[in-house]
């Protein structure tokens, strides 16, 4: 679905993606693990470009996405729920669930709201809360809802468990595995708590210094000992 | 290709119908409309085929269409300077001027471009920015020995010297706003302001207490320095967008009291007959008064008006000059330290015990005091001051030799001055369009270089070798 | 009382001018972060559009009031977007990630630029137009033969502001293109990957306020009878500190602020000295910006560390 | 607690903190201690309160509620709540670190050092004006400044890089910068707000060392914010939980870590978070 051929990408100066070969396929959940610094969120960015790839290509169901404009490429499928949530604080929940809504048909607007509020019962209750009154991890709900809206067939997540409690990250990923498997929406993580997000993921990849440098299933990622010994030793 | 051009040219058609096409003449008490849709057409139609040409040369056709902007840009420029060939509509010349040197550059950069890979490019302005900063020493060293024989030097008639005044009244005054902009990141849209209250100070006690140019200055700089404390005092706590404002309207105020305040500044009439600063008592007066001695009879030269500019061009360099040490010296004190972290970040520099609000109006009523000295002189340099002279434009001026130098740089605020201030001066012929190139370059250098021309900054201090074993 | 009372109205008229001017600074600000300098240059720009528009109307022989009048609103409408739209392409969107100053130092360019190409082009003399709305209302005479009246020119721009006021509140509160606008607010980036295209949106923004500029600017003309190419400058710098007063970001804060600094202004010469209205106009914007920084109906952000 | 690691008076005392904006309730009542020579850990998801305590301590915010006690082994007793925001770091010399990096990244790594040590340094250059000729007395106070910064960059190692921009720094050796900026200001008690905070785990072993050099041979208490049970529970010596604003648990990391209050409100049940067997297979055939 996804395709990523040695993309890279320049932050001014800076490389941050130097060369990135990856794949997403239809209906999996794939892992992007890698320390802070590594370039995953790059690499995210990057699908939707802001910043485009100055060099390589990115392709989505075939398509030469590379050069495109953001709301372009977020209107062919693709949605985001980026890093540190950005929920817009001074609207209304339901109006975070209407501009993620934007790309979609209006028509199905009743439909998709029912379905995200369903999976995501809390936001019921919240629905004309402004944004910035939520906790951390409704904050991250509503942002995962969002993104829901525009009915992606992509998922992109980055860093969905960042400073919530650990009774919620279980909760977090939990819904991620249940939208996977019951929309068949394909999904893009990217995790710093690697030990959650490779048992979570059908395959996963480590980003070291802006490259790859290994990939595999899950479990072949969770069993390695470089990724042991860098990503998962010192607590999970 | 050509729809893009086209849709171009509709855009600047519509832009230009109204104000373009049609023209209100006055015509005694009233006003009369009259049409220009010749200049109107012949613009849209430079615009099109300037777009067009654009397309073509990031297309790949950079050469034929370089050479061809090249030559018609020279050829213009050239005409410009000879007068040779009378121009009927100059704006639409210097439009088509415009167009193709902007397009000659781009065909320049494009290929250039295709000679060195995309990938870890370096700015070439930067570099530059690098290399001035490492010689700046000498560099300065060379600009100031211009400085001092520049009025002896062949080509130095007494416009070259009035000019050389005024751009180092710039120059000095970029350099007192550099404290407050540059430093303490400090955004100050009302310094003339300061420059203002400087010239009145100077004006008012050098008028009504017969006080000499040396005594008056340091009150006159004192006066403004207490105005930025006055100022600063209520509104530094305000966010940056904030204090421009405020600054901005503080300008203004000072402004419109000069001009309504008349039994102090004489009103819009302004203050005339300041006097003049003299040579250790002795003045440039043909014929001085009884009991003074005048500088070409003490000297036994011929009585030539050009001695007293000299002597002023003198009297601003060795204030500018004053300036600038003091600002370079003041950087690499913990209160200069302290204005720069303030500018990175204020609420880190709270969490280390930093005040704030004292650190910042240290700032502002040192740049505000070498406003006031500046404004001395200039006063003193016109021998008459109206409030006409202290309007916002000359604000927005001094802050664009500031910005456009490159924030914090010194040597950038000469460049920006030489620039903004000669330059046009050159073209003073073209005194219609003056201020229309001004305020194109300002837009167009931002747009080029948003951080300014040189704004490669150097640590104030540096780790020196470890003194003897005392290693951790 | 009828005095007060007269200068009340007058206040109201100039207030509407200076709030629908505020609205373009607040926009622009809530969405860019930047003070578009040159704003007040792009009334000026519509008060001349609307001049042009006028005698053009009158060579085509158009008479019937009404309609001439709408005919100028809109075109000076639709004109000076197209101004305000391409001094955002030009001046500004290459800037849009760059630092604080450079943008401010822009539209300062761009002000200056503004100003001197409508001198070259229209002449540095100011424009008189003669009036064309005549007669009032007489509201009430006072013992002293004082009398308050509504001029019916006065009736037309409070109606017109408020109209275009209450409209342009709905369209930010209310439809699709009003949420981008706030999104493309609270956060840019977030938006472009919600698929908003930000470009037209600010686009857009730009050409919105620059069209009840316009609105300012043909009202000015109406109720002065004079436009000239350095009037931008005051009435802009004015508009602004109306925008910051009223809290800059929000909408109704704009129209309040616009309306305090009208009445401040009508009511301090009236009462006070005329010399001194635009100092008066200041120092309480510094008085407001001083005990409370946000603006009167600002919302007061918590500053996160 | 055991007594003999704490004195009668606690280094620090909060009490009935409360922080309300408008109608939110950002800290609600809570009170604690921190000793002096020891690490105390704040933690709780984010959201709940745990910046905004910081925020109260070092004058950022004014709280609503609430008395908060500084006692210095050496020197007077301070009342934070009272004091100007600045003040708390010129006089009761608490120095605190950001979650988000706030360094002066376009100033050389060495500037940010000596900022640090500005009060000393203004008045050792006479409130500029004997530094500003060069007086002797000026130049051996900078002398001293730079050797203080020298130690502080040996201990970090990032000696070598002195003179480079602080905003060019990779990551990890920014947090640790940060660090040792506060140290600089010679604190009484040094708050970090999150400074584990994307490191990876080499990175964060590090910074344990450099947090318990500093609680042992500075001698000055810690304040710490966290929410990576797995650090804290390894370097503090008292953990603070808090949640939705208010304390539920307080004690040795021990206790906390059982604490039922905090399993419910915050850890969760412990789930069987055994591995998937074929990936034990393969660890044991690796062993």
């Amino acid at each position: 679905m996804l395709q990523i051929e040695k993309v890279h990408t320049f932050y001014g100066h800076i490389e941050a993606l130097r060369g990135v070969d990856m794949e997403v396929k239809t209906g999996e959940i794939v892992t992007l693990i890698g320390s802070n610094g590594a370039g995953k969120s790059t690499l995210l960015m990057t699908v939707c470009g802001t910043p485009q790839a100055s060099l390589g290509r990115v392709i989505f169901d075939g398509r030469d996405i590379t050069h495109e404009p953001t709301h372009q490429i977020m209107r062919s499928g693709i949605a985001q729920a980026p890093e540190g949530r950005r929920i817009f604080p001074r609207m209304t929940v339901l109006e975070n669930l209407q501009m993620g809504a934007l790309v979609g048909d209006p028509a199905n607007f009743a439909e998709d709201i029912e379905k995200v509020l369903a999976i995501f019962p809390i936001l019921r209750q919240r629905q004309g809360q402004r944004g910035g009154t939520l906790s951390g991890g409704e904050q991250q709900m509503l942002a995962i809802a969002r993104a829901l809206m525009s009915r992606p067939r992509l998922l992109l997540l980055d860093e969905p468990s960042l400073g919530l409690a650990p009774m919620i990250v279980r909760q977090i990923f939990q819904i991620i595995r249940e939208i996977n498997e019951r929309t068949g929406t394909t999904i893009l993580l990217v995790e710093q708590n690697a030990y959650h997000a490779l048992r979570l993921a059908h395959r996963g990849y480590v980003l070291v210094n802006g490259a790859i440098t290994l990939t595999g299933t899950g479990s072949q990622l969770l069993a390695n000992r470089e990724v042991r010994a860098a990503y998962l030793e010192g607590g999970h | 290709m050509l729809k893009d051009a086209g849709m171009m040219a509709l855009a600047s058609l519509a832009l230009a119908m109204p104000l373009v096409g049609f023209q209100t003449v006055d015509r005694g008490a009233g006003i009369v409309l009259d049409t220009r849709f010749g200049a109107m057409f012949y613009a849209v139609a430079v615009i099109f085929v300037g777009r067009l040409l654009l397309l073509l040369i990031e297309a790949g056709h950079a050469s034929l269409i370089q050479a061809a902007t090249v030559a018609l840009s020279a050829a213009w420029l050239i005409n410009v300077a000879f007068h040779l060939y009378p121009i009927t509509w100059p704006a639409l010349g210097w439009l088509t001027w415009i167009v193709a040197s902007v397009l000659a550059i781009r065909a320049w950069i494009v290929q250039r471009r295709a000679t060195r890979p995309a990938a870890g490019y370096t700015d070439g302005v930067e570099k530059l920015g690098a290399l001035v900063a490492r010689i700046g020493p000498y560099l300065g060293g060379i600009a100031v020995a211009f400085a001092f024989t520049m009025p002896f030097m062949p080509f130095a008639d007494q416009r070259m010297v009035d000019l050389g005044i005024l751009v180092l009244t710039y120059i000095m005054l970029g350099w007192g706003l550099n404290v407050v902009v540059g430093l303490a990141g400090l955004l100050d849209l009302g310094y003339v302001a300061f420059y203002a209250v400087g010239a009145y100070s100077y004006a008012i006690l050098s008028i009504h207490f017969d006080l000499n140019f040396w005594q008056t200055l340091p009150l006159a700089g004192a006066m403004a320095a207490l105005f930025g404390v006055l100022l600063g005092f209520p509104v530094l706590r305000l966010r940056g967008d904030y204090l421009a404002i405020v600054t901005l309207g503080f300008g203004e105020m000072i402004r419109l009291i000069l001009l309504n305040w008349d039994d102090l500044t004489n009103g819009p009439k302004g203050i005339g007959s300041i006097p003049r600063p003299s040579f250790f008592g002795m003045q440039f007066t043909a014929a001085p008064r009884e009991g003074v001695t005048a500088f070409h009879e003490f000297f036994n030269l011929d009585f030539a008006p050009i001695h007293r500019i000299i002597h002023l061009y003198y009297i601003i360099l060795f204030l500018a000059l004053l300036t600038n040490w003091f600002t370079l010296r003041i950087r690499k004190m913990p209160i200069g330290r302290a204005w720069e972290a303030l500018r990175e970040d204020e609420t880190a520099c709270r969490a280390l015990g930093i005040n704030p609000t004292n650190t910042k109006l240290t700032a502002f009523a040192i740049g505000a005091m070498f406003g006031g000295f500046a404004g001395s002189f200039f006063a003193t340099r016109q021998g008459f001051i109206s409030p006409e002279s202290f309007n916002f434009i000359e604000s927005a001026i001094i802050l664009a030799i500031v910005v456009l130098g490159g924030m914090g740089s010194q040597i950038g605020v000469v460049v920006a001055s030489i620039l903004l201030i000669g330059g046009p001066e050159w073209f003073r012929d073209l005194e219609a369009y003056r201020m229309l190139a001004f305020g194109g370059l300002m837009v167009a250098i931002m747009i080029w270089r948003p951080q300014g021309l040189l704004s490669h900054r150097e640590p104030t201090i540096k780790l020196g070798p470890s003194p003897g074993a005392r290693s951790a | 009382m009828e005095y007060f009372i007269q200068q009340f109205i007058n206040g109201v008229t100039l207030g509407a001018i200076f709030g629908l001017i505020a609205i373009g600074y607040t926009m622009v600000y809530g969405i860019l972060g930047m003070v578009n300098f040159a704003h007040g240059d792009i009334f000026m720009i519509g008060g001349f559009i609307s001049i042009i528009t006028f005698m053009i109307l009158g060579v085509l022989g158009v008479t019937w009031l009404p309609f001439s009048l709408l005919c100028m609103l809109l075109i000076a409408m639709a004109f000076t977007g197209l101004h305000g739209w391409a001094v955002e392409r030009i001046g500004y969107r290459a800037l849009r990630n760059s630092n604080r100053l450079a943008p401010l130092i822009s539209a300062i360019g761009v002000s200056i630029f503004l100003q001197n190409y409508v001198q070259l082009l229209q002449g540095a003399r100011n424009k008189p137009l003669s009036p064309i709305i005549f007669g009032g209302i007489e509201l009430m005479t006072s013992s002293t033969g004082f009398t308050v009246t509504f001029a019916y020119m006065q009736m037309v721009i409070i109606g017109v502001a408020t109209v275009l006021m209450a409209g342009f509140s709905v369209l930010i509160a209310r439809t699709a293109l009003g949420r981008q606008q706030r999104a493309c607010e609270q956060d840019m980036k977030m938006a472009r990957l919600l698929g908003v295209d930000v470009d037209r949106t600010i686009a857009l923004t730009f050409i919105m306020g620059a069209a009840l500029a316009a609105v300012a600017g043909l009202i000015w003309l109406l109720r002065y009878g004079i436009i000239d190419f350095y009037v931008g400058f005051l009435v802009g710098i004015k508009a602004f500190t109306a925008a910051v007063i009223g809290g800059i970001g929000s909408l109704p804060g704009a129209m309040l602020g616009g309306l305090l600094i009208g009445l401040i202004e009508v009511f301090w010469s009236a009462y006070f000295s005329v010399e001194y209205k635009d100092v008066a106009a200041f120092a309480i914007l510094v008085l407001v910006l001083i005990f409370r920084p946000t603006g009167l109906l600002g919302k007061p952000d918590i500053e996160k560390v | 607690m055991n007594a003999a690691g704490m004195s009668a008076v606690p280094l620090l005392r909060v009490e009935h903190l409360t922080m309300r904006f408008g109608g939110l309730v950002a800290v609600d009542d809570v009170s604690f201690d921190a000793a002096d020579r020891q690490i105390t850990a704040i933690i709780g998801p984010n959201g709940a309160g745990k910046t905004t305590v910081f925020n109260c301590l070092t004058g950022f915010y004014k709280p609503t509620v609430g008395r908060l006690m500084l006692s210095p082994a050496v020197g007077s007793e301070f009342l934070l709540e009272r004091m100007e925001g600045y003040r708390i770091g010129q006089r009761a010399r608490v120095a605190r670190t950001f979650q988000n990096i706030r360094l002066f990244p376009r100033m050389s790594v060495l500037e940010n050092l000596l900022v640090a040590q500005h009060n000393k340094l203004m008045r050792a250059s006479g409130f500029t004006l004997l530094g500003l000729f060069g007086a002797p007395v000026y130049r051996k106070a900078e002398g001293k400044a730079v050797e203080l910064a020298r130690y502080w960059l040996d201990r970090i190692g990032l000696t070598a890089r002195a003179d480079e921009d602080a905003g060019n720094m990779p990551y990890g050796d920014q947090r640790r910068l940060e660090i040792a900026r506060a140290m600089c200001t010679e604190p009484h008690l040094l708050c970090l707000d999150e400074p584990a905070a994307g490191l990876n785990p080499r990175e964060s072993a590090e910074l344990n060392d450099l947090l318990k050099f500093i609680r042992d041979e500075h001698r000055i208490g810690v304040l710490l914010i966290e929410h990576d049970m797995s650090v804290v529970m390894k370097i503090s010596d008292h953990v603070v939980v808090l949640d939705y604003g208010r304390k539920i648990s307080d004690g040795t990391p021990e206790r906390v870590r059982n604490d039922p209050a905090v399993i419910r409100a915050y850890l969760g049940e412990e789930e069987n978070e055994a591995l998937p067997p074929e990936v034990e297979a393969d660890l044991r055939q690796g062993a």
